[in-house]
């Protein structure tokens, strides 16, 4: 047994680590594009549609009581969770893709041409391109925090040129694509002294660090909870109650609104402004009991383990002839983009996949960090608490196996 | 009457169904004869939120005591206030405070103790709290 | 046996069918608001969590790989069940208000002061407040087909004032409020006569219709997997493709672009350029299966059981005094809004719960028809294929209590 | 050679081989003395869509016949549309057309004809018939 976590046991939690692909035992190293899901949860999926599955609000009937109350006891889950305020500031979204939209489609009405937006160089596809289409519907203006060839960013210009101009900043918490931990604290910091609003995309910095929202004091940050073990289809939106409050409703529909007239119609108060029609009432469920699952095993030692796996995985993988990690900063979870040297991320996954070992490679929706590094994707293997220290060691003859076939 | 022992007489009161019907039934029989509201307090303003039928409720001070009115277009929701204001009204606003409401689990309508529950039952005690919470700040002002 | 449908055979395919509320077989009456699942659409579910779970397109290895493949099926499954002509015209939505909304967002830009939108008096908020935030973008107004004290349509005044200027037509292909089925061929057709496009939200209709979109000639139609037996927080919106390539994308993000880079970025083909993100892959792959096990029974079947319900509902509800029916079509669904005279829904409702029958109370998202009848709103009774005629009793016997209870 | 027979030798050679590893580095060897494209050809037009990988494709007609190359920055991907190349180049555009497909399959490349496989066999294989389409339109014209 793991002295920080009893992996084996774990391991029993999560029915898809038994299969086999290709006749090999499955190593799943794709976790930072989707988690995988524990019995538990889907336990609680089966318990709702067999038990109390039923459209919430307003019913008053017992099925709809019931599911009401789960669906916003997972709401208050979340709000413990990131040490939110107000369980009103959690807005259910079906991911963090639709939350960050709603934050951009919401300042449409706040911007002017002259008006600055940065963003990172290291986004995530969804953490750039709602800005670019905010920036062509107001004329404000794209301004990128750059990234160094260590894959951390450079704070400097920004510091420099950040000014009443900007009014929001966008940044990441971890990069998916080079697992690099962003330093948000200081952003959010010099951008709240010029007066700029804060959205931090926390995707995939949930299923790692259990992030304090009050002490962050960050005005968004977005999670989906396919990542953190929960369902695909969910995700939450935080938001300072003040900013929920300023924003316009995103959708219209059922549950949104208090009153409706074809002359008028008022809106509802949140978090229902932001929660137009029947929302994924069972997956909203389930991402509250990911969350206490999560939670029951300790985000500290998930992360530590993680750290410990992320450590001798680079290690092993940097004894590989020609192989060159991309995210080589400090302060990173357990994300390795790698390629080997003159070889096609797609040629080494392929084989990867032949001996059961599931990475993911691509630009994995970060193109400009490819382009950064003037390459068409990486190899990326994403290790989760479940994965184990042999499962490391799969790869790294994998990765050597195919180094060998293709060079 | 202390609020306490008035909850223990409800709760007394009760006690004596069998069944949910004679529970209903008698709530429907409080809603009748609930303390109305005048109508000239019918106002947006009196409402309560979060209830799908309409609930109106007005307070007043007199000497000393907090004395609450209400009213609602569906008869059930009539009960249920009417079984709060019972307990509430024509008390100090400090004792309305500190008063617990852990006779409404008693009398069987925990169900409808959900925050989220369509009746409002969590809001009216908020709202009839709020009120108490009004007078006694103008009395200690 | 009934001679239409073994429905006793169906209800054991239904675990929530089997449980008690209050001490009492529950009769689950709500299906308007949302219909159960049955056991083979959760072990859908519980399949894909248990052994294929991974993020799709793009994918390399096996596991998305079947998870693509199996995403995709399910769009066909959606495809062929409505005769659409092409797969890239089903947009895989999170429900019918985001199906909307996709919509209505996407014509800001066509429409301009002086032109003019439909909508039909007996519409769900889902295809009212859309447009109405549309209209205030726009400057376009918002005209209403009057709705009679039958709870049909009247469709004289459209007729006669329908012109160039009107862009846009919405209408419910079945009113959830009132189970009327509109006369959907004749407005589409009339829209079309003045060049307008035609949005027909068809949440209600999908459970009881098959419809036939390439027909019906409509150019959106819009549905929620969790009204036809499928999960919670995925839906379809159908557009014809020369409406969908015009269309700007509605979110940005991962999945719909070609090409990104911070200077310029170029959206992906259909359908994914309208679907944004790491989408509900679960949801859509169980609405899949949701659809096939609906026909598998028979849409006719189901159709024609449901009629059945309806009328032998209906005749025994209007034998109780002072009981009123709004939507009185002949032309309509297996849904029943009724009030008592003189009792307010709610108490209705609570008194039928205590019963063990869940019917839903209130406005049901359609206030303008609770304005138009001057009532509060009304005690729904919406009947599934799972349903039976005893079960139609216990209501007409509880609603009978609740009357002698009540006055 | 006939395009049949041509398959029928390719499901031949891939029969010898055991396990996935001698297919696959028979496959590499087979993108290694693929008929390269010339550079001239290597543009966006000549790409194929759907690919993780860059698909170059290009088509001539010689004598009647089309003549295929082709390029890929990946290796697997470059012995893929190398197999589909020696199946179909050199053939007359009507045979091209007629050509069924099934061997792939044969070979054990089966789950590489998914639609929505990121390596795109499937639209290199549509790739290859639409330029077939295409010179069998002029010969007919
Ligand atoms: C007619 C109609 N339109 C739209 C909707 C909204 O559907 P959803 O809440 O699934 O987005 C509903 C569901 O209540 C409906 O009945
Ligand atoms: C950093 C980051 N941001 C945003 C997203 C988008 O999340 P989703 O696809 O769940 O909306 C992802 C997921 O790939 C991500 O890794």
């Amino acid at each position: 047994m793991h002295p920080m976590l009893n992996v084996a046991e774990i391991r029993k939690d999560f029915p898809i680590l038994g299969r086999q692909v290709h006749g090999q035992p499955l190593v799943y190293l794709d976790n930072a594009a989707t988690s995988q899901t524990p019995q538990q949860v889907i336990d609680v999926i089966v318990d709702y549609y067999s038990r109390y599955n039923a459209n919430i609000h307003r019913g008053v009937h017992s099925l709809s009581q019931e599911a009401t109350d789960a669906y916003e006891k997972a709401r208050i889950t979340i709000q413990k969770h990131f040490n939110i305020q107000h369980s009103h500031e959690v807005i259910m979204t079906s991911g963090t893709t639709h939350g960050i939209n709603m934050v951009a489609s919401g300042f449409t009405s706040f911007l002017n041409p002259g008006d600055e937006i940065w963003v990172s160089a290291m986004e995530h596809h969804s953490n750039i391109v709602p800005w670019q289409m905010l920036c062509e519907r107001t004329g404000a203006e794209l301004r990128v925090i750059p990234m160094n060839t260590t894959g951390e960013l450079v704070l400097q210009p920004f510091y420099e040129e950040l000014s009443e101009r900007t009014q929001l900043v966008f940044c990441n918490h971890i990069s998916n694509a080079l697992g690099t931990i962003n330093p948000i604290e200081e952003i959010i910091e010099a951008a709240h002294e010029v007066g700029a609003a804060v959205l931090i995309d926390g995707a995939q910095a949930a299923p790692h660090i259990k992030a304090d929202l009050q002490a962050l004091d960050v005005d968004f940050y977005t999670i989906s909870a396919h990542k953190i073990c929960g369902p695909t289809g969910v995700g939450a939106l935080y938001g300072k109650t003040e900013w929920l409050e300023k924003l316009p409703p995103y959708q219209g529909g059922g549950e949104m609104i208090a009153e409706v007239s074809f002359e008028k119609t008022t809106y509802a108060g949140l978090p229902h402004k932001f929660e137009a029609g029947t929302p994924n009432i069972c997956g909203g469920i389930a991402f509250g009991a990911a969350l206490d699952y999560l939670n029951a095993i300790g985000m500290d030692r998930i992360a530590a383990y993680e750290t410990e796996l992320l450590q001798y995985a680079t290690s092993e993988l940097l004894k590989i002839n020609g192989l060159r990690i991309y995210g080589e900063g400090t302060n990173k979870t357990s994300v390795i983009s790698f390629n080997l040297e003159g070889i096609h991320p797609y040629d080494v996954g392929t084989l990867l996949d032949q001996m059961g070992i599931a990475v993911r490679t691509g630009h994995h929706c970060a193109q400009p960090i490819m382009d950064f590094y003037q390459i068409p994707g990486t190899v990326r293997a994403s290790f989760a608490f479940y994965n184990t220290l042999s499962e490391v060691d799969r790869l790294v003859e994998g990765v050597k196996k195919a180094a060998q076939m293709l060079s | 009457m202390q609020i306490e022992a008035i909850q223990e007489e409800i709760v007394d009161e009760f006690s004596m169904f069998d069944d949910w019907m004679q529970r209903y039934e008698y709530m429907i029989e409080l809603g009748k004869s609930l303390p109305k509201i005048s109508d000239e307090f019918k106002t947006d303003d009196h409402l309560i939120k979060g209830c799908q039928s309409k609930v109106w409720v007005h307070a007043d001070m007199e000497d000393g005591k907090v004395v609450f009115t209400a009213d609602s277009d569906a008869i059930i929701t009539k009960g249920i206030i009417g079984i709060l204001i019972r307990a509430f009204s024509n008390q100090k606003p400090a004792d309305i405070l500190s008063a617990k409401t852990d006779f409404i689990d008693e009398i069987g309508l925990k169900e409808h103790l959900s925050p989220t529950r369509a009746n409002g039952l969590v809001s009216m005690i908020k709202q009839l709290k709020l009120y108490a919470l009004a007078y006694q700040a103008k009395i200690e002002s």
